[in-house]
């Protein structure tokens, strides 16, 4: 079992969700985050002096793969993200131990 | 009390209702401004001037505000102690006077907005107990000799500013402006600067709340300048258009400053400018025309605009601009009347150098200026130096770190997530 | 209609609009102080509160209210139906008419207040669609006889307690105070506690939103309290300056009250505080000298702070405490005219007996308070009773968990993320 | 100027205070309703829209609208450049003569709101700088005239609408209701949809500030109404009863829609309704009865809750439903005059359709509908498409996804969390 | 040494502290986060058109534990989030290579 | 290839992420949480009543990087998170199979 975990731009969550679902995944979790890189961030005003405001806005997404899963989900997630443009994200992905679904103590693969 | 006028009453009781609204303004103005994590306090701040000002003027501020001048110009006596003699009592020219009680409320309401303002100057890093203690002694020893000098007007015997050097000022250019811009200088530096001046951007919280607190003041300012007038009268219609032309041709030039520097026109510019013409036509509102008061507003927008900046530069933290916006502005306002003051808009008022071709009124206005910016710095310093050095007028360092409202109040501001929250 | 005072028009127009914005600040006020998950729904009550009783109210509110009494001093009749007969009408003393359309806004703003203040008692688990038939049924059953007792002077002939009984009640320390804070009690007993009450904190989710609405309240309580003495006079100014001293002294009261208790100085305390203040005076502003209502302040801020603290020990859950602060404090102001009101500030008032002497005044109050509140009491308790066991009163648990905004209105009150709302 | 009536004095002054609050209540009632990326643009648009508006009204604005007819109703002369001749007259009838500078400031603040609400069509997609340059021209070009046309009675002489079709219209059904809906929709079709039109919600980011904003327009809207009356008169009290039955009943029409629909009852139902509801009273306030009131008040709410949703239908982005609302809203008003006015409410109203059977009455409304509606959609259409054209109106798609608040503001409206805001 | 991951529903954040402090963990890393599986969102209404908040509010709870502690620490977070209902959520565990207390630069057990 | 998580205090952010560019890591994710531990939270007054807010604001800060650079940054994190005081946080290390750039679909060390 993996955890595909994608830092993308806020823009592109609905766009990932109807992939996964288009593609057998029909579960994920998502919150705010947010991050620096390559991209540069906006510049705020206040009483005349500039400050830079250089944590630019992202959204994490995680999805929890099979095995045999992971490569096509891995690529499907990418690609969706994917808009050319500098500060698309990143993804990494981990391994797993364990995935109990809460509401019924089901484990593995079977918790999806 | 059968002679009161009506209509002139109608006008000053809603005035005073309307100053009131200010000072709640105001702690939505302030309290937006601030980071927050200190916004309750903020708030706060403006809610206790309201309490400890209004229980003073009714015990005995008002009396030595407006009582009988004691002889020489400086205070009023204590006739009027707990409002005595004043229930039933009346105010004002013949066939339009209003009950004193009235006046009492009006009065009241500037008192109470000149010492909240000061709040501004020392945001995010006061005891709350210290605040309490100081409004109460600032409005004692500050304000009512200020507010005597310059609106105890008695015949000629009265304050001083306004009975023998004669200079103007219509709504309280010198009592509430330059006076609450001095003594937030004063404040400032006694309490120092916040734990990361100049170094953080400490931007406003919730900018919504402080456009809707200009908001909530600019309506306000409408009682505060053309209940000045104290009746429904013409004066009071000319003091009014005025106050709108100047604030909103200030909000305008605040704006075009910041275009020029090759800036961005920003909200709070526009809040601030706004502001600041209301102040800067506060004094002037009576004396000038419709005209003048745009160019009042005009200058005093662009001036306030540059003077903001000033605090980075002579590293004072007057947090929010109290100096800047109400103490620059106020003298704008005051010069503007011994420039282009005319007797044409209000034959009490006064020509001025461009009217009249005579310095004589500028002049009077300069040494007013004068004398309240120095009172009110010196007193002011005085009382913050004698908190401080006693019971402390700052909090901790960690507690200003953590913010004001946890450590303080016990509250925070919000919480506002729906799912979270219990 | 030429024989009208426009002073006194002006007033009463002003005083209109002034006690109706007191609505909406009391949908801010309440709204801030509710978690987050309810808090449009805690708002939509205010607003149905006033679209109802303005309906109710031109159809024959008015009419049950001010029409002539039927005979026993209970109701009016129905000769205003649709506002029959208003227009072009005037009301009031000689030299002093307002037209009566003037007077049946006013008096309309005061319906429309009393029944939103009820929501506070029943947040976050009441039907919305039950609510709005409540306010129907309330208005008419409730507020109406208590407004026709206490209101409706007809020289003698009109309600009974203010004609027959001949307790004071300036502005509305029965009709409004004591009612609604005895309803509120009804209210909650009937809808049963919110789940997880005493358990989770549910602390405001939005202060800034309660010190606004506080605001809000404030000063449209000038309307409230001085558009009450029906013309722009010297009563008026009286009742401005009480209302405005007892409202400061009673924030500030509040505020010592919970130093005192070893705790810190609070917003909500302060807000609080204030409410509690403008409430105690609403009887008595026009009874009573500036530092009676003083007096009155003080103590009713320190009563209302003790009285808030009673719904965790009678485990009722009286959500946003209108009975601690509506009802006790309309009891202090009520009894306060029985021991310190003075006919020296008004010859129509009476003399407490603190000045006469006599209690004969006292006891009027005490009658005119229990009957209120009975009366409000049980009738409130039958409708709310007869709601719940027919169409239902409360939402089922899961929603009143998930909370009223999306469930009941498919709204949310917040979507602030710049960046994730679409 | 001895011969003012104070008392009508005291209440023009006051509704100018009144209407200039409605400006900022509508920066907060639009502010909460766009998402929070362009919440401060939004407001900024209003308070551009005061300063221009303030600023043009003072130079010239009051002389073409409101100076003596040039000659064929269509505009007033210069006579009032500078407001020159204002200061010391007065206007109005005898006994009750008002300062011209009330007059001045109370049209000045209809002016600013008329074109205030014009921003709410083009939420999130306008270029800041096109817009400022927008208020001064359709000001001038469409506003003053259509202004001229329905407000500047003289005596036959005047504008053409008033003065020569005999067109009714109380408090701006025309100038600023129609007028604003008609240009609303010419400069959503020349701005173009919003990104994701149709596809995301874009719904309100903070709907506690689109009540607020309801409540501040609601209060401010008496003196819009009942301030029409220019003077403390039975009128004006007519006027302040049918806003309050009016804007109620539309408030709860709108709710009732939407549960006929099948849908819930919404807060913003409820906020638009109060406001489709003041809309369509507007021009009827001072020639119907409150029970005419309250229909056109359920009507109005209804017409324009099925209004707002023609926008889907039809294609057009007019983002904050200023066609739906105000426009329709507007001919509700416009009509109901024409069939429900009596001259039993005043006599210098008309007899509709209804009272008379004839429908002379209703045929003068609906050509001062279409002339007015006509008039300003192509005129606004024209001046936004040479805008477009020249110096451009839409900002870049980047700019407009990223939000206009950081873009052109170079500020953000919120930063509240408490621990990582510096 | 474990990561312990749990999406679940935000109402039993409470129990499930109490239930660690109880059991001797005294520690916890508590955020927001949203996330869509079997169970549906709300519907919300603007200007009648009807719209789904797809994503329903849940809170990520993360818990470093001793390998020793792993099997019972994971049932005491899976039964005590457990309420049966739809949307109890997820529970995953992940290896950590180092553990580091930054205050005392401790690593490992000691960390914790 | 590693992910470093570091649980902070708010205030240490900016130094993190300065110290973090100056030793040649472009690229950091940041995000809220809160959490309890030693640290106690502070008491809010509600009526008169007072409760404990327990879950201390804090936040998540997480960075990849190639083994090599491993030791390095995970010694510059935590002395520079590192205050003396209660409430410092945590930082762990887990293990990382793939890393994605988004926007060119690098893997591998070539997309950090
Ligand atoms: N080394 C890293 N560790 C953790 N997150 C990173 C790292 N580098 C980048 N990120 C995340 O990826 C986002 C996009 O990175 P950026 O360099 O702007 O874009 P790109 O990779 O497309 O050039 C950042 O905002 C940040 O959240
Ligand atoms: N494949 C997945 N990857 C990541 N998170 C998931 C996944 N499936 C479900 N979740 C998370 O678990 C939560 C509950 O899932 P849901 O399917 O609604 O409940 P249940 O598992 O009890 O049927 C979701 O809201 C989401 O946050
Ligand atoms: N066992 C744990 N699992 C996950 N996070 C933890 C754990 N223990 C502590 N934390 C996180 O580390 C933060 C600091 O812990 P604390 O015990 O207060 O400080 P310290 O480790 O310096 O004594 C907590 O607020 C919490 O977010």
């Amino acid at each position: 079992m993996k955890l595909i975990t994608a830092i993308v731009k806020p823009a592109r969550v609905d766009d990932i969700k109807v992939a996964l679902q288009s593609n057998g995944i029909h579960g994920m979790t998502v919150s705010e985050a947010s991050g620096f890189g390559r991209q540069k961030g906006h510049t705020e005003i206040y009483r005349g002096a500039e400050y830079v405001v250089d944590l630019i806005p992202k959204v994490r997404i995680e999805v929890l793969v099979d095995d045999a899963d992971l490569n096509r989900i891995l690529d499907l997630v990418v690609n969706t993200a994917n808009s050319g443009a500098i500060g698309d994200g990143k993804v990494w992905v981990i391994p797993v131990e364990t995935v109990v679904r809460v509401r019924t103590n089901e484990r593995g693969s079977d918790a999806l | 009390m059968s002679g009161i006028n009506t209509g002139d009453t109608a006008w000053v009781l809603m005035s005073g209702a309307l100053v009131l609204f200010m000072t709640p303004g105001l702690a939505i103005f302030y309290g937006g401004m601030v980071r927050a994590k200190s916004t309750l306090n903020m708030m706060m701040m403006s809610f206790a001037a309201i309490g400890v000002t209004t229980i003073i003027w009714v015990i005995y501020g008002y009396s030595i505000v407006f009582g009988k001048d004691t002889g020489s110009g400086i205070i009023g006596n204590l006739d009027h102690i707990g409002l005595n003699n004043t229930i039933d009592q009346v105010v004002g020219g013949e066939g339009h006077t209003i009950p004193t009680l009235a006046f009492v409320m009006f009065q009241l309401t500037f008192a109470i907005i000149t010492v909240a303002l000061l709040s501004g100057a020392i945001a995010d890093r006061a005891k709350y107990s210290s605040w309490v203690i100081f409004v109460g002694v600032w409005i004692t020893l500050v304000y009512a000799p200020i507010a005597h000098w310059a609106f105890a007007g008695q015949g000629g015997t009265g304050g001083w500013i306004i009975d023998k050097l004669g200079a103007l000022d219509f709504a309280g250019g010198t009592v509430v402006e330059i006076n609450s811009g001095a003594a937030a200088l004063a404040l400032a530096i006694v309490l120092g600067k916040r734990e990361g001046f100049k170094r953080d951007p400490m931007r406003p919280h919730n900018m919504p709340l402080v456009l809707l607190g200009a908001g909530m003041l600019w309506f306000g300012w409408f009682g505060f300048n053309a209940g000045s007038a104290l009746g429904a009268s013409g004066l009071a219609a000319t003091a009014m258009i005025n106050t709108q032309v100047a604030t909103a041709g200030a909000a305008m030039s605040w704006l075009v400053y910041e275009k020029i520097k090759g800036g961005k026109a920003t909200t709070l510019g526009v809040a601030s400018g706004a502001i600041a013409g209301a102040v800067a036509i506060t004094p002037a509102c009576g004396y000038v025309t419709p005209l003048g008061a745009l160019a009042i507003g005009l200058v005093g927008g662009a001036v306030s605009a540059w003077a903001v900046s000033r605090k980075y530069k002579f590293n004072y933290d007057d947090s929010l601009d109290v100096v800047g916006v109400h103490g620059f502005g106020g003298i704008v306002g005051m010069i503007a009347i011994g420039l282009i003051g005319t007797k044409a808009v209000n034959e009490l008022g006064g020509n001025g150098l461009f009217v009249s071709g005579s310095p004589s009124l500028l002049t009077k206005q300069v040494i007013a200026i004068l004398a309240t910016a120095a009172y009110s710095f010196t007193a002011t310093f005085i009382i913050a130096k004698v908190i401080q050095k006693t019971i402390g007028f700052r909090v901790r360092r960690d507690v200003e770190l953590e913010g004001l409202d946890t450590t303080t109040h016990a509250e925070s501001a919000y919480d506002i997530n729906p799912f979270t929250s219990r």
